[in-house]
């Protein structure tokens, strides 16, 4: 009987044992449930941000075909489903370079748990989308992940449509926003010469009406001769008269009032022309291009702003040859440049301290004309040199008038003309800005967009 | 078939028949798992089948009739075991909806993989309780037995009838519970139509 | 020993049920381990998704108190260490308004899982960010979810600020726009008198030398007589110089020369001062201004323009009072509707067809001067009425010049001075635009931008 | 404590002393759980060293001894139980590191809560392993008991060392294992210095 309640002892233990095993493993289960239920529920949480981000979310697996998308995706490449749609039918992938953006090789920097999407390494890249058969502007950051052998990669996809249509229109709008700037300091030029034209006009009429009278007696007075009728009465009217009318005085500014208002109305037509030169609607044809005129042009069209602030020199070679391009855009990049510089000394310095020297000559080593605009300003601090050329940086407050529209130069120059532009400013030496307008229109490399080139200052 | 159902069976069987009986039937029925179960396990279906016909050899039920009274006991250990389900409720009609509202629901946090019979149910206008069974496995007389000992736990004043439907194999029945008192039963219908 | 045997089979089987159940556990361990990787993975990608948006993402509790923030938060509020801070520490909360919106209640749109942020039921609102001590613009769209007993909002913000800049670029380029790109339209209007007006002074200058001429022989004719010598040479030589430089002609012609001379100068003038009232430099500051002047300077400032397009009538009370308000700004609204009409009616019409009639009148029930612009187009299409008066809209290509700056008219009128712009155009029946000017500046609201306003059309 | 511990000593017990010596160590001990132990379940370890001082009044040995040589049929047990980890290794000085690099990280994968002793083990210039044992509990010999059987199991040709450490309460302990032929052990250099 000891054995049977030896066996009988096991036996409780064993069923105890059981028993606790099973309750272990319920606990476990109901606690997985739970632990599950609050992954679940940040995971949800984290799909319902990501659901609602602007920003447009794919996955995509080694072979490029979308696992997941969200709301924005969808609406960015105007698709309704989205899920084994491939890469190419996202992007335009033309080359091998563009398709590998997507696929970028496991970045160096730390990866966490071995197994966590990575975005520091790779920064966002520009490439063109598709949707609805048109391509559109998007900037991408590609982030990659390892679940096991699977490899899925995460591309947060931003829609640059609005942006670059914003760009564009803020560079239309600057085209024409200097001429517009000018415009008061234009009226002004033009205004005072037509004053002083007028006053001589009507000094003219006044002029010879007294002159007529003259000439009336003078003709009496011939006839008188003629005719053998005693002239001294009308000698004597006659005399009267040319004192009356001041007759030498006239005599003396008749030429001077005439010169006057020649000069007068050249004036008004130097700048008139500068202005419709100027203001020829943009055209994106090119065709010669006088350099040294349009330099002309755009002191002509500044001369009012600059005349009280700036001493303003020009030194154009006047050997150098036309140049193919589109000249009412290079026409706007010299004005804003000149109207930058006149700025920068009219700020900074006492009136009538400023000076600007502009100097065109032929560059025979690049092939280009250099047009280097130099003035005796405070200069461009070294920190924001990079910056000059972004098209929303300004030193001053919006509303403050002029000082920006570089990002046109720029834009012009570089990426229309495939020419080069180079800031220099020492400190305490002003700054100079060459502009260098190729002679022959190049073979333009795939259009430049500001961010990539930067780095070339 | 979760391992609860066996080792239930097989505790019904020692209480009531002895552990002799128990062993019997166990080594009769020559399971691949030899009468090891654990309530958190899965075993074949089948193993049951097997375990009750030697149960009917041993004591020369019906194995319906056993399989139903097994119904009645596992009611009761269940009221034992689990008796948050019960609580608050007073009828089978109020009680019966729960299985699949809640102790199924309970269930499945447990066992997310476990494959549970159906028991959709529907308060008919007289305030007749049909209840329609459906299962992979043919244990109607089971679900019977349960909802008998319900019946009789609650004290229902229920007439109780069963329909099978389908294949006749116990795989699919309904069930009636139609009250024999004409009590208005307001908890019942709001209980069954959520 | 039966006994016994039963005993040991029940004690084989109870071990064999425990290792089974705890088997079970380590199974179900193991499974729980790698779906709780397998779920952290996918958390931990979100996670980096949201950690790497440009969005600000934040979740705060039900007193304010900021729970989590990603890296683009930080940035936007210009924090290293943001949890614990409080809401007011980030947003302008002065109303309880304001800070309501933080904390919407429960949408009504579906919920799953009873626990999930929910942002479809709230729109994105505008909200004054602060960083360093100074406020931003930000749009932010929050959500709600529930843990539990714990209610978590979620808060996406977007720095409106490079947009709100690049909005105030555009509408202070815009400003000046209009002007510049009449600018051509201008210079050839004020060449042609120019010209004449020279081609008329040279002639003055020739008929006066022939004049001169004569003056001289009268003057030795009236010495001669006075002296008693004989005239009748001198007399001959008058006449044959008389012939000589027509002096009948020159007589007749001299005045008519002046005339038409003052009368060009005059036109010059008048375009001149237009162009120069029209280019004050932008002031804020409010000063008496006649709108009906304002009209007759726009009409002369786009003259050329129109001229082979449109008919233009004007129909201006002249009893209106002045008003008080920013001019030049408003001189601006008027070009830009005017320009618009112009090109509504050039680019659709036949040559000579376009009709665009202004008029003015006192509007006694709103205490505002009515200023109308009709014209013949071809009006504007019902569905995109409501749009154009956003800063990007335009019916054309980026590029194709004027019609916009709508944009700024609706500045101008509704924000800047709280008067009201309406749109109206019947099919087939053009365009009408109203600008109401009140005639006091009034209290004005707090300002509207475009976007919560547009629903006043 | 994890409950496989108990199961284990339970079973060498059963299996070199009989039943009969394992029921009176089990009852002699009175532990709260009654020597119904399952290997998934956690224990108090004051209950191993009540079934220990229970052993040694059976066996009249000392308790160390018992100890340690629970630890060397446990290292058995181990090797029968999980030939994963002894795969591809031939030393006690390159299996030895792998305990806290590999076996605990096993472990915690089924029992995150798991409170592991810990082994931290350094390659000293000589080619001597040293292995520096800390836990919350004082089972220095079992791990004395452990490494010996390794010893023995990969045939090293290394003299064992154990200095105690700390409270000198078990709790801490540093072991050596010192080569005992002068060869060149590539090996072992690379198994540790990860």
């Amino acid at each position: 009987m000891s054995n049977l309640g030896l066996l009988r002892r096991k036996l409780e233990r064993e069923k105890n044992a059981r028993r606790e095993a099973e309750r272990l493993l319920e606990e476990k289960s109901l606690e997985v449930y739970h632990a599950n239920q609050q992954l679940l529920e940040l995971a949800e949480q984290n799909r319902t941000i990501i659901e609602s981000a602007a920003e447009g979310i794919i996955t995509y697996d080694q072979e490029g075909a979308v696992r997941s998308a969200n709301r924005s995706a969808l609406r960015i490449f105007g698709l309704s489903l989205i899920n084994g749609v491939y890469l190419n039918e996202l992007f335009e992938l033309t080359t091998a370079a563009s398709y590998g953006l997507l696929f970028p090789e496991e970045s160096n920097s730390t990866v966490r748990g071995g197994s966590v999407a990575e975005f520091d390494g790779h920064l966002p890249v520009e490439i063109k989308g598709l949707r609805n058969g048109e391509t559109f502007q998007t900037e991408v950051a590609v982030g990659r992940s390892a679940f096991g052998q699977v490899t899925l990669f995460t591309a947060v996809v931003r829609d640059l449509t609005r942006r670059k249509k914003m760009e564009a229109r803020l560079r239309q709008s600057q085209t024409m926003e200097s001429v517009g700037q000018l415009a008061a300091g234009i009226a002004h030029e033009i205004n005072t010469p037509i004053q002083f034209v007028g006053n001589n006009i009507h000094f003219l009429r006044g002029a010879f009406d007294d002159i007529g009278k003259l000439l009336d007696l003078y003709d009496q007075l011939t006839s008188a001769v003629r005719e053998g009728h005693d002239p001294a009465e009308l000698v004597d009217e006659i005399d009267r008269q040319v004192e009356v009318a001041d007759l030498s005085f006239l005599r003396d500014e008749f030429p001077a009032a005439i010169e006057q208002s020649l000069e007068g109305i050249d004036r008004v037509a130097v700048i008139v022309r500068a202005m419709k030169e100027f203001s020829q609607s943009p055209s994106e044809v090119e065709s010669a291009f006088d350099v040294n005129r349009a330099i002309e042009n755009a002191v002509a069209m500044s001369a009012s702003v600059f005349r009280e602030v700036a001493a303003i020199q020009t030194s154009l070679d006047e050997s150098i040859p036309t140049v193919l391009c589109m000249g009412s855009s290079l026409n706007q990049a010299f004005l804003n440049v000149l109207t930058n510089a006149i700025e920068a000394v009219s700020n900074h310095g006492e009136p009538g301290e400023g000076r600007i020297v502009i100097s065109t000559k032929l560059n025979n080593v690049n092939q280009a004309i250099d047009v280097c605009f130099q003035d005796n300003g405070p200069g461009i601090p070294d920190e924001i040199q990079h910056r000059i050329f972004d098209p929303f940086f300004t030193t001053k407050d919006v509303g403050q008038g002029m000082g920006q529209g570089l990002s046109l130069v720029y834009d012009v120059v570089v990426n229309k003309h495939g020419g080069a532009v180079s800031v220099t400013s020492p400190p305490l030496c002003g700054t100079t800005i060459v502009l260098s307008i190729p002679l022959k229109p190049a073979e333009l490399p795939v259009r430049r967009e500001h961010a990539d080139a930067v780095g070339r200052f | 078939m979760k391992g609860i159902v066996f080792t239930e069976l097989i505790g019904m069987v020692e209480a009531t028949l002895g552990d002799e009986v128990a062993d019997r039937v166990i080594c009769g029925a020559n399971t691949a798992t030899d009468g090891a179960y654990t309530s958190v396990g899965t075993y074949d279906y089948q193993e049951l089948i097997s375990l009750v016909e030697q149960l009917a050899c041993e004591t020369g039920q019906p194995e319906a009739a056993l399989v139903q009274s097994f119904g009645e006991y596992l009611f009761q250990r269940f009221l034992a075991m689990f008796p948050q389900f019960f609580d608050g409720v007073d009828s089978s009609i109020s009680f019966l909806p729960t299985i699949e509202d809640r102790v199924h629901v309970e269930v499945r946090k447990l066992y997310p993989d476990a494959e549970l019979p159906t028991f959709a149910c529907k308060l008919a206008n007289d305030g007749t309780l049909v209840l329609e069974y459906q299962s992979k496995r043919p244990f109607a007389d089971l679900a019977e037995g349960l909802i008998h000992a319900s019946v009789r736990h609650f004290q229902d004043d229920v007439s109780l009838v069963r329909h099978n439907l389908g294949d006749q194999d116990g795989t699919q029945a309904r069930f009636e519970l139609t009250p024999t008192l004409n009590q208005p039963n307001d908890t019942v219908a709001s209980a069954c139509q959520t």
